[in-house]
């Protein structure tokens, strides 16, 4: 799910991005976006027929972001984010096999069962969690950055986090030792404008993009429902880190149209304003208009791509469901790593 | 007495409530306390009874809005903090200890922090070890506080009624589990329940059975099954931790001369180990067997459902090591 | 220790101000400044000569900042700060009999000996303390002005804190929260240019005085060591806040003339820089001087104040000196307040 | 082994640099490490040899710091983060035991944390509540970590160069009165001492005195005292809390059958009452008369010399208390 190759020019407006990928790196992104989709669908399926439990936090509306993202940054770098992580470990290259293995406590669950919705980690794929903590993976992210700059290796931390998590005071003492000590961090707010049930101007005083301003961290909004847009301005703001400026701080302005977690009614968001996004801001519905608009593909290639994708998770749950469950045996593993072990 | 059928969610929501009615200076500030009506509907209607000046939605900044909570209470005003989680309060641990426990003392008596400070503490359904973990010992353990833990709905409400109108910072560590729970409740706005007293759940002669929050339940439930094995338990709810019932323990130690202390919290100086020492201390004569302490499993609580179960005490568990130090 | 009555009107000048006061307010100024300094000194060699123990911070050289805060505040208004708290204690009405006896341990001292250096409190006089954990003050500030506000009482909480303090989370969570409510409370930071040994540029990106911007916080910087700018900046700032607008921040700054603690030999700086601030821009040494050309008050006049100063210091010496140690019963009292009480 | 007399202190700052010197990954940051050279002195030389890159003086914000040095020991770095003092490090609680103790397991063991969290703890001199408070009771409580208290100069470093080495994180627990304190050491870059295992201070036959940072000293003491009186104590310094070593207790509690626990930490819940429950567990009828504990006073700790002197267990109440089981 990750994109072959990306025009790696400077792009100033998103539209004129529009054509500067071929159409199999487009499709591609699209292919990522509506699996996604899909799979977190199926995930919220499979959460109301009791085959999981606990909380667990959709991305659906919110693909933009971690495409994006996965598609500006460069191999190697790494990824952190919060409990709604499912999409992130996905693009990061956890197969949906693990991600599904883990949300039903089997043995081939990426955690082993022992982390569920909130936990998912590959290091090896560069993708260091989902944590349960709000306002907790900042610290982490400026600690991974820290390391990479200590080891003098070329790589970015991307580190994501919602509106919510944008007023904890571990993300501004962050802020503060990223710029003094110019670490290669990008902090991405996504702004799907609840913390879970409170709305933006009710839990947050001014604009987030300007939260790192005081420190001297340039700040920028970004339509998070636009891959382009996203893909822009991360990959604007990895060339500045890369360069060795410090950190930077993005706010995607993106939605999510699902409750905060399964046990989420929404109550307090009218229908109309979700179906509103639904319909004019839907990222994969954007993504979807230029691939027709500017590289003539036809609507029944995307249905196909839809149809893969919705066949891919089938296979992935079915896959799934066959493990076994996690193993007793692990309940006493991973306690305290032994002083053996790497 | 007359009775009410409740949950404990709705017990809690109308002990506030009735708190607030009589109090003009007790407000409660937490996540999703007000429009979402709790994150677990456990003030549900209270925004509309009492407006946003006294319900109120706060950011997730427990360290904020907990100093803010303390700050205020400097002041004489009776805040109620409620935490979607203690986990989630370990951020604001700081205020708690070093502002709320120990500036009365520090200030020589000038400076009081009538708050209550709740949430749901220890294991839910699922939901893995970052939110799974019992803190009653760590803020047990700090003098300047008041920590107490109901199970019934008619102590959730008798218990948050007291913490509000007790003059010292009280914590009340609820849980998930217990929020659907239905109990007899009795009427009226005056029913307290005193903190600092036990709960004496179940009679009996033979051994007695010693929990809290959670494993209250477990005991109780261990103790019908011992019934049937004619074991004839006596099950204890500490309820308050903080000031400890000692007395309440020791009068049914000294008559069943053998005690388990069950928790589903870690065993490493925890609550069980405190019983154990304060029986050893004040009872010690009185033993029969060594006090047993049956703690949940050392080690971060796991996801799956499976895995989960197996690291909690359960009933069973508790009915197999009583027979055997009763036999 | 306070300004009789002071010129109410709205100054754009700090020069302007000069002459604004009656020459016996200004007088009365001086007198707390240079009693402020005396009595430190005096803390000084007494605790070098072992009357006292633990930690000490004098407040010597930053005597301005609560002077020029206490002349513009409003009788009523609520003053909080943290360990370095004798002048603000001594500011806000607390006898310094009572001050040396809480850092000598004896019956007389304001916490009755349990609180120490660090720990004063006198809620009759609006002074909360006296706080040891950096930045622990903030929220408590915050919360006071919650306070006020919701019991609809003209009350402006003057919050007191470090450069150091404010890198910390506590300040960023309390400064949305006073914005998101627009709480009464004004938030100041004596920046004296080291947390601890640790120069500004070395422990916070940015300049302080912007850190409340993204919340929509008004922030101005203040020269700290003059009287005047302190005062002019505190009366426009608490008129801003009773007229209902919420927080704002004032960074003031200042410099410490001695070690961080009785124990820092301060090591991390230049004896010139310190006395090049005690030449140039002492606050007492200012006054003094605007007292000796706009009012024609002579030095002689000025150093019959110092004088009765120091007699006022050693009277309290003397004073504090004869006093019990802190009764041992005390060890057992004030740990829970009872129920019966207030 | 050869030896050489050291202050606690610079064998402190010795095993940090000695590791440091062996992996390039080690790194030291907190307030004041650097060109202060430590608060409490403890890194003196250290930003000398080893440069501003790793040895790095951060900002008073100790969870963003600790986040930052756990967030470093995922990507495998061995990050030694200085606390000025274990009171401040309660902001940073949550990331030690939410980031740092479970996400090893949570992870399924894919993400490691070797990381060292270090700093004074329990009381100093005459800094009043804020700044005098046991911790470690809260931190051995929790699966995931382990918590060390070094007494001794060569402790200090054997245990700090063990805990850099470990997979783990490992808490380090020190004490302002322990710096100046000189013992002996032995030479060698290699010598490491083993976490979890106690020390043996004095072996005796009638009585185990057990206690851990200041109070192994004074349980030190008291056995000396004890001896004049003819009681032969055996003094066993915990050292390493979690993992606990108990089979150093009970083996010494089957030879004397008695013993006193002193802890300068709150009693509630506290090691004591752990290492009671362990006797009682493991050595209940090895007993000749229960084991008593001796903490300090259930206050918060006063500022005044000799209000904070009478809060603490001295030497002399040990012994008081000793003769009295003992006879
Ligand atoms: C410190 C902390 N407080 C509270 C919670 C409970 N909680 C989990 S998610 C959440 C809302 C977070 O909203 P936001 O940061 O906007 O992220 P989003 O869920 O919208 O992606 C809350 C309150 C938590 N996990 N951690
Ligand atoms: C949370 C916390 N961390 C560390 C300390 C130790 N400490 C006390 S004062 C201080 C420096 C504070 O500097 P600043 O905020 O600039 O205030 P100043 O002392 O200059 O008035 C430090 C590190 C503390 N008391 N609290
Ligand atoms: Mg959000
Ligand atoms: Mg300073």
């Amino acid at each position: 799910m990750a994109v072959k190759s990306a025009a790696k020019k400077k792009f100033n407006l998103v539209k004129s991005l529009h054509n500067q990928f071929t159409k199999e790196d487009l499709l591609a992104q699209y292919e990522s976006m509506i699996q996604l989709r899909r799979f977190q669908e199926k995930v919220g399926s499979l959460y109301q027929q009791g085959y999981m439990g606990g909380f667990c936090h959709l991305y659906i509306g919110q693909e933009a972001v971690i495409t994006g993202a996965k598609a500006a940054s460069k191999e190697g770098d790494d990824f952190i984010t919060t409990y709604r992580c499912h999409a992130h470990a996905a693009m990061s290259g956890i197969s949906m096999e693990e991600i599904l293995g883990e949300l039903m406590g089997r043995s081939t669950g990426i955690s082993k069962g022992k982390g569920g919705s909130m936990h998912m980690f590959d290091p090896d794929k560069h993708f260091w969690g989902g944590h349960g903590i709000v306002g907790g993976n900042v610290p982490l992210a400026t600690g991974m950055a820290f390391a990479a700059k200590y080891r003098e290796e070329d790589r970015v931390t991307l580190c994501f986090f919602g509106d919510g998590a944008a007023d904890s005071g571990a993300m501004f003492e962050s802020f503060n030792m990223a710029a003094l000590w110019k670490l290669p961090v990008l902090y991405i707010i996504e702004n799907n404008h609840f913390s879970m049930g409170t709305a933006k101007e009710r839990h947050a005083a001014g604009e987030f993009y300007k939260r790192g301003e005081p420190f001297g961290i340039p700040g920028k909004k970004v339509d998070g429902m636009d891959f382009f847009a996203v893909y822009e301005a991360i990959s604007e703001a990895c060339e500045y880190i890369r360069a060795g400026n410090g950190p930077m701080l993005l706010e995607m302005d993106t939605y999510r149209y699902k409750g905060h977690s399964m046990s989420d009614p929404a109550k307090y968001r009218k229908r109309e304003d979700v179906d509103g996004i639904k319909t004019k801001r839907d990222p994969i519905m954007q993504l979807g208009n230029v691939l027709m608009s500017n590289y003539k593909v036809k609507e029944e290639d995307l249905k196909a791509l839809d149809k893969k994708a919705k066949e891919a998770v089938a296979k992935a749950v079915e896959i799934a469901l066959d493990a076994p469950k996690a193993d007793m045996a692990e309940l006493y593993t991973d306690i305290i790593q032994s002083n053996g072990e790497k | 007495m007359n009775m009410i059928k409740q949950t404990y969610r709705d017990a809690l929501r109308d002990g506030m409530s009735e708190e607030m009615r009589r109090d003009a200076e007790v407000f409660l500030m937490g996540e999703e306390v007000a429009e979402y009506q709790g994150a677990y509907k456990c003030s549900a209607g209270m925004l509309e009874e009492f407006g946003p000046k006294r319900v109120i939605d706060s950011p997730i900044t427990e360290l904020g809005f907990t100093g803010l909570g303390v700050g205020a209470a400097f002041m004489g005003m009776r805040p109620i903090i409620e935490y979607m989680s203690w986990s989630f309060a370990l951020l604001s641990s700081d205020q708690i200890i070093n502002s709320a426990a120990k500036t009365y003392y520090m200030s020589g008596g000038k400076v009081g922090c009538p708050i209550v400070f709740r949430g749901i503490n220890g294991l839910g359904k699922m939901v893995a070890a970052q939110h799974s973990h019992d803190y009653t010992n760590m803020y047990a353990n700090c003098p300047g506080l008041k920590v107490v833990c109901p199970v019934t709905p008619a102590d959730a409400k008798g218990l948050i009624k007291s913490a509000v109108r007790d003059n010292a910072p009280v914590l009340v560590m609820e849980n998930e589990r217990l929020y659907g729970m239905e109990g007899d409740v009795p009427e009226g706005d005056d029913v307290l329940v005193e903190i600092g007293k036990a709960r004496l759940v179940r009679e009996g002669k033979d051994i007695t059975l010693i929990g809290y929050s959670m494993s209250a339940l477990q005991c109780e439930k261990a103790a019908e099954m011992l019934a049937k094995e004619g074991v004839d338990a006596e099950v204890i709810d500490l309820r308050s931790i903080r000031p400890l019932d000692k007395s309440a323990i020791v009068k049914s130690i000294q008559k069943t001369n053998r005690a388990i202390v069950v928790e589903e919290g870690y065993s490493f100086a925890g609550i069980a180990a405190e019983i154990m020492a304060v029986i050893s201390e004040e009872a010690f004569d009185a033993l029969d067997a060594p006090v047993e302490r049956m703690s949940l499993k050392d080690i971060p609580i796991p996801y799956a459902d499976h895995l989960e179960q197996a690291s909690i005490v359960q009933a069973d568990d508790i009915v197999k090591k009583a027979v055997q130090i009763c036999k």
